[in-house]
């Protein structure tokens, strides 16, 4: 029996996986661990890596105990619970040595004693659910149950706690909480007589998740819409945005449905496809509702045409862009940053749009309802770049909190009375110096009526082919721009270092990246930290781009995005931005990230080895 | 305007309606189409037909993709709001603004090739989706904008100005609508305002989706000898099937009709439609009839005009479907629409 | 009488402008003018201004007479041809003092004492038409000719030559040969008994258009495509890229189709959309034909979604964008250049594709074919960003030759044979090391058969959710581009500066900033030039970026795109270049590039005077 | 492939074709589709009718836009080129392909999401086009691969697994293609395997775009009670209106029919279909009848399957309009593409 792990500093500092095939109900067992442990007070993460498949193919879950509380994925596994044959091999592979495989030992695996640097716990799992259940779909779905009774078993997972999440789940259905119950008790009790438990590593009670909750970025971003007041969501399904538009749905079902009347203060219209999703969006912002689309990458390159339209003609719109794995359908399941390029200049023609990028679930959630407000206050769409590690896993983050005093900015709308006052109305008229115009809703009086068109019109609203008229709006929508950068969210700015060795990263980047400045720091390197929350880029992003000499650019995705979009769109010299890339479609770990910045520092040349064409 | 001088859509007096307006103050900003070009007249015909129907100017939207019919929207009723879309996509637009308004009247102005080509996709589902409009296609089976190319509607054996032969067969909004399960069918004639503007009214009045194909020639690229779509061809292969006059409300049936031979329908806001049928063994309110008819006189090149089908009992209107608020979701006061701090505080337990 | 513009210095070197009423006509006459001008000898441009209507709006014709044979437009007009009432005032204030204004005279002109600095010439031409032709719109057509007839005798034009082009064009229908002729005449005579005619500015014989056509880029481009071999064209109709296709089915008509049988040897297919054009192009290309979809901006935000495909899937494919102004509809008869950063990076996720940049309707011709052995070479979307002044206006440019010896670059295609001699084929692994790989054609045999797809596949070309195969073939795509850098045309370079100061510009802004470096020499200012032909860029270019200290891009867009693609493909350090911009919508005239550098080299802060926000 | 340890589409004997091959070399690599799912069946059925068709593999070109429907490609006839597209765009794509070389079948597979929703437009005009192919949606009414929203096919009343009902009226593709004049029309049902391939055998072999919907149930997201796409309720509602079995060329008829209930149609390569009506008063050739037949069935929740409608001898097939030479056009020789240096010499004389 090799070494194991050596213990004391491994307690609530661990990650385990679990290797399953889909459609065969595992997502429960595995959540219902991962909450055991966030319940028991210990900081935890949980990762889904699944296929583009809805049943029979290879799929993972993975739970980072993270006492110190990292939101990034770790790079090891620590105890691997093998439950798909077919993967079984390269799972075996990944274990650390001195780790943990659980495997189910219902039948014999000659495969098995491949590495002699790891501990193999068997459990005839099968075995144990054909005695006593039967039904071939109800025992694959309580084999699941079972081996969490065995992880629970092993990591020392308090029992009352578990028993509590059963109920909560199966309350309402007796003999489903029985089953369950039946099968946890299973596993844990063989493990009990058969294994040692508690392994070294295990989990004990801490106090780190008060206050704290595990929600997933489209959940909460659906909620933000809620919240802020959108009436009209149109969309078109697709990977991994489609959570987003269920949650609002449920939430609208639940909280916009008129008690006695039924009648319900929301619209949700599943379009045809994507390019009628956005002009759906456009005509109800257009006629004055909060509307807003939910996609990814396909979504926005159909979009293209219409956000120009948005863009020129300066109608409010609220755009998620769930990010996954491109070019084209990509890889669908994986998470990816490869849109930004696109967001920000999407359609043809001189166009530039205004982006938010939230770093993890909670921040979706406030950033939903601060895209409606910029997207009604400056008259143009609004893009939300979260991506799919953000949007479809659980993330640990504080509770969300609302301001019952909030009133959402709806932006230069004139009443009927406030257009009796004018004598006259004009659609792109400049009144307040701040290059944002002055519009009306139809329906409000035939006063303020007045023509939107994507085609040439002068500052009066009317068509033209004349160049100064043209060139006149032109060059105020350029001017808009630089007022969004007012109203835009700052980045956030952590110090800690000398001020001149920095890393700029952006959305769910984030975790990776703050756990490798505590690496760092512990090795004695200190770096400064600047997150991108928002584009157009603020005077603060300006001022700490030039006092840093050496900035690392950290970014998921092949070509650098972030790093070509600072480069065109600050004065920041091109040469002092250093790109670190991940783009395997899984999210970042910390360590590329230590490695490439400790490597940088030992051989300067490294800093600027990158290839001559192209930004990266 | 035009170099041969045209005149400005002209009215000999000038009789105001219930809101004590004149026609000219339904009117919008002058044509820039060609002379004689069907498009005006039936620009002219939905001028007669709002301000037959006393419609307040603000109370009405008006809506477009791309194209000279597409244009249009701009030469009537400047007092109301109009958003010219991006080609063929106008009815993404009017099923959103529907959406956050359920309150306006909604009308849609679009060309064959608008609707047939780049747009058939949202043609089809503003269909299905029922979205409450007027929809309303200027067809001259070409592109008139991008000077003359065959549109969808082209028919087999129709000869192009350049000469060239059209060889594929033409999409018939009106088959399509009825294939779809549309609850409002018409088709019309540029040149045949009296029949025009009462299908004009009742669409605009209709629950739902209202669809009328308007056969609207373009004298600049398709007028020709040779063409199916010239007003002399139109003229010789046009079967009005169905008049059909629109009573307001208020208003009582002047004409009394011979028994039998019309049907009266009645519309929500209580507005009736008598329909009038030039030819006995036709009912309009039998979707599958209708379209066996229609396409039976196509084969002979025949265009069947009138009120098509009209089934105002329907219940697949969007927001019957969608059970929306009486109050337009854009004047939902935002107290009603955000759950507030109590109730996220309580929301929150889910994800402890 | 005021003095007129002295004579000697401008015969051969003036500018006539024609105001007229769309749908009359006018066109015939202008260009009538226009061809005989060059048939004299004596280069000249013709520049179209129209409106986006067919009938009974503005519109100008421009004609420049270039003894020195410049291609930009002049921005000073010496006569004006005022022949609408509606745009009379505008056209009369646009005439240089000294200059001449021709107006029909039927009609008094209160308004004409306005200027005492021209010289006002009236011409009765309705009068004149009237009195000789009946028909409404027969008199509309032929007053066109009248006014004809009348610059004829003030240009001093050479009868026999105009008489040759009216035989051209009217041989076979002898009735309007006749009365054409005649109002030619009316005009002609008239002009010659009542005005003093030649006018100090007229056109006298020369030998400089030898050799030369006058030919519109899109015409040459269609042609292009035809000896390029292209068999399937698709498309959807939009301006200004129609005639693109019009002028290849019209050769097609006349090169393809089989004498005896009548059958066709190539197939235009008008799509129902810009998507499903796109879609068609690489069906068939993907099937083995050249084929290819002309657009214009509109259309590329369409095609987003299948670029990426075509990306990432690699199949071939060359698109003709024939840029117009935008954003979204924009002024569809107007030019600019500001889809240059839309093609460069079109479609979501990691994207970059190949783009070419006519400068003059030869270069289309040649660019057609290029285009074709890169896109097969290269198996990519190769984009030709042509726009509306290079497409629809009639350039002089060289005749076009056909070298007999060319032969098609069709890429790495392999045939049955070879396959045969392949144990195995796998359609992306790259065996030459040149990150270019093999590929079959349907039908060729089952042992070639392989699957396309834009989801995730490695070197096999088998579907695949690996991180590590996916982001083997997404850097060989990487890489890949880079071998195009290889493969695309070489920049353009004039010397004639101290090689510290120099002019970067692409596609029709060429004739400007060629007459700014002439006039800026004979203010003794030096100024080297690089005209960039193609993306990515080449060695050279970075090289001569590299040696210049102080470096002006021009182009024709409101963002500075072409010096963003520079910033951040190349590795310039973006101060040292300087936008000089025009997006009128006019073609582009030399005077703002001379201005601008004149007045930046007078006084230096000039130079950096460039908002703080986004690229220029 | 699945869990649930699910056969690789199996054959008792090997027997080989014309070609020599077995029914397993027209197999493709392993599906990955739910255990059950219908569109495994179709699968299987495809790879039948191309064994006895005696297809060779380099022949035969296979598209597909995106959803569990289109990864079905890659489950049959591994010795074909594939082609999986975007979402809704296969047709244009295989209208290029098509244009490029006309000597090759095509066979396009598709999903009511794919073709009824982002897909409408590109399907209805390769159906105006009448590119020839073979066209087979794999309807479900659901969106499988997203895990289980409505199609535009669900029918009114149809209740999703998590228990919405849907509202909208169901496009039917058969009446849809119908309307617009499709020259091969067809419905059946994955379950049914003895019906489905002679359908899919004359789609191949048909000189124009043929249709087939096929439904084809969703067991994961669309096979519970009150679906109106779950196997009972389709067998339950599913009516045969009219037997097709496929002659080749050489082969001689085996069974006789009896005179008068039966019809023979000639495809243009010389295979023969067998019509055999089991409703009496349908005429698979009259496409206003056939529409009006399947119409009222529908009406009556009644799903007419068979082939419904066929016209062989139409002459709108794409390459028939475009009279493309024989040779494909991607292989016609460069040489008779280029005009050359003296023809392009004499063509300058036109710009001088
Ligand atoms: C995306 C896009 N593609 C192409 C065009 C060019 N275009 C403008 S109008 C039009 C067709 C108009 O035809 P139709 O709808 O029949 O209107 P008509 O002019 O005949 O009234 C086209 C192709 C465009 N504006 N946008
Ligand atoms: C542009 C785009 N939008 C959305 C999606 C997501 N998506 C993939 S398949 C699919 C629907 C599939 O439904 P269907 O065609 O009926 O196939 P099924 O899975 O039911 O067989 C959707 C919406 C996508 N891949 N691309
Ligand atoms: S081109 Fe045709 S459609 Fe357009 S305005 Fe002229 S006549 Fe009307
Ligand atoms: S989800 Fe439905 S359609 Fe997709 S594979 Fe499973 S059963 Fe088939
Ligand atoms: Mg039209
Ligand atoms: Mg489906």
């Amino acid at each position: 029996m090799p070494s194991s792990v050596s213990a004391p500093d491994r307690v609530n500092d661990f990650v385990v996986k679990f290797a399953n095939v889909n459609g065969t109900g595992s997502a429960s067992a595995n959540s219902l661990i991962m909450k055991t442990i966030f319940r028991m007070g210990v900081p935890v993460t949980g990762k889904n890596y699944f296929p583009s498949n809805i049943q029979g193919l290879p799929t993972w879950y993975e739970i980072r105990v993270t006492r110190d509380g990292h939101a990034a994925r770790s790079s090891r596994v620590d105890i691997m619970v093998a439950m798909n044959a077919e993967t079984y091999q390269r799972d075996v592979r990944e274990v650390v040595s001195g780790g943990y495989l659980i495997y189910d030992s219902t039948w014999p695996r000659s495969t098995l004693l491949q590495r002699g640097d790891i501990n193999v716990l068997g459990v005839p799992l099968a075995q144990l659910v054909n005695e006593n259940f039967d039904g071939v779909r109800n025992r694959i779905l309580l084999k699941n149950i079972a081996y969490a009774g065995v992880i629970a078993a092993l990591l020392d997972l308090d029992l009352t706690v578990i028993d509590a999440l059963l109920r909560e789940s199966y309350g309402k259905k007796p003999k489903l909480l029985d089953s369950n119950s039946r099968a946890l008790k299973l596993g844990y009790e063989h493990a009990k007589r058969h294994l040692s438990c508690p392994l070294p590593l295990h989990v004990k009670h801490l106090d780190k998740t008060r206050g704290y909750i595990m929600i997933d970025g489209n959940t909460a971003a659906g909620l933000g819409c809620v919240y802020a007041g959108a009436t009209v969501g149109a969309w078109y399904p697709i990977t991994p945005s489609t959570s987003l538009m269920d949650a609002f749905k449920g939430f609208c079902e639940r909280y916009r449905v008129d008690a006695d009347t039924g009648e319900r203060n929301f619209a949700v219209i599943q379009a045809e496809d994507e390019l009628a999703a956005i002009g759906m969006v456009l005509g109800a912002a257009w006629n004055g509702a909060r509307a807003f689309t939910p996609t990814s990458g396909p979504g926005i390159s159909l979009m293209n045409e219409f956000i120009g339209l948005a863009y020129y003609a300066e109608v409010p719109a609220v755009i998620f862009d769930v990010q996954r794995v491109g070019p084209s359908t990509g890889m669908p399941t994986r998470t990816q940053q490869a849109d930004i390029l696109l967001c920000a200049y999407a359609s043809h023609g001189d166009t530039r749009h205004v982006l938010l990028f939230p770093a993890n679930a909670e921040e979706c959630f406030y950033m939903a309802v601060k895209a409606f407000d910029l997207a009604e206050r400056l008259q143009t769409p609004v893009f939300v770049l979260s991506d799919l590690d953000i949007g479809m896993n659980d993330w640990m983050c504080r509770e969300l909190k609302w301001d019952d005093a909030y009133q959402p900015d709806r932006g230069k709308v004139l009443s009927e009375q406030e257009l009796a006052s004018l004598d006259k109305f004009y659609r792109y008229v400049d009144r307040d110096e701040d290059a944002i115009t002055y519009r009306t809703l139809p329906g409000t009086s035939s006063k303020g009526a007045y023509f939107t068109r994507g085609s040439g019109h002068n500052q009066y609203g009317g068509y033209t082919e004349d160049s100064t008229e043209y060139q006149f709006v032109l060059d105020r929508l350029k001017r808009k721009f630089v007022t969004a950068a007012r109203y835009v969210p700052e980045p956030e700015i952590l110090g800690g270092g000398d001020g001149k060795l920095g890393i700029v990263s952006v959305g769910s980047c984030d975790g990776a990246v703050r756990e490798a400045i505590e690496v760092l720091a512990r090795q004695k390197i200190a770096v400064d930290y600047m997150r991108i929350k928002a584009f157009p880029f603020t005077q603060q992003v300006e001022t700490w781009l030039a006092s840093h000499t050496t900035i690392f650019v950290v970014e998921q995705n092949r070509d650098a995005q972030l790093r070509a979009l600072l480069t065109l769109e600050t004065q920041v010299e091109k040469s002092k931005l250093h790109s670190i890339l991940s783009y395997s479609g899984f999210p970042m770990s910390c360590d590329p990230i230590v490695d490439r910045i400790r490597a940088s520092l030992a051989e300067e040349p490294r800093l600027s080895a990158v290839p001559a064409k192209g930004p990266r | 305007m035009s170099f041969i001088n045209k005149p400005k859509v002209a009215h000999p007096s000038l009789p105001k309606n219930a809101l004590g307006l004149t026609r000219r103050q339904y009117e919008g900003s002058m044509s820039t189409l060609c002379a004689g070009c069907g498009h005006d007249s039936i620009t002219a015909a939905i001028i007669e037909a709002c301000w037959e129907l006393d419609m307040r100017p603000e109370q009405l939207v008006k809506l477009s993709g791309i194209g000279c019919s597409s244009k249009t929207t701009a030469y009537f009723v400047s007092g109301s709001h109009g958003f010219n879309a991006v080609h063929g996509r106008m009815p993404s637009i009017a099923s959103g603004a529907n959406a956050a308004n359920r309150e306006l009247t909604y009308i849609g102005i679009s060309g064959d090739g608008d609707s047939l080509s780049i747009g058939m996709g949202q043609l089809v589902h503003a269909i299905r989706r029922n979205v409450s409009m007027l929809y309303l296609i200027e067809n001259n089976g070409v592109y008139g904008l991008t000077k003359g190319q065959f549109s969808a509607s082209a028919d087999i054996g129709s000869q192009a100005k350049r000469g060239e032969v059209n060889r594929s067969p033409p999409i018939d909004p009106v088959l399509l609508a009825l294939s779809l399960g549309a609850t409002f069918v018409a088709r019309s004639f540029s040149g045949d305002k009296a029949q025009l503007v009462p299908l004009i009214k009742a669409g605009l009045r209709h629950n739902g989706f209202a669809l009328i194909d308007v056969l609207s020639p373009c004298v600049t690229f398709n007028d020709h000898e040779g063409s199916t779509k010239s007003y002399t061809f139109t003229r010789e292969h046009y079967h009005a099937a169905m008049e059909a006059d629109f009573v307001a409300p208020q208003q009582s049936i002047s004409v009394d009709y011979p028994l039998g031979e019309s049907t009266e329908v009645q519309l929500h806001d209580g507005s009736r439609v008598i329909l009038r049928k030039l030819d006995a063994n036709y009912d309009p309110t039998d979707r599958g009839a209708a379209y066996a008819y229609i396409e039976g006189k196509l084969k002979h090149n025949e265009y069947v005009t009138g009120l098509i089908h009209i089934n105002e009992s329907s219940s697949t209107e969007f927001h019957t479907v969608n059970r929306t608020s009486q109050t337009p979701l854009n004047r939902v006061p935002f107290e009603r629409l955000t759950p507030g701090s109590a109730a996220l505080e309580k929301l929150m337990a889910r994800y402890r």
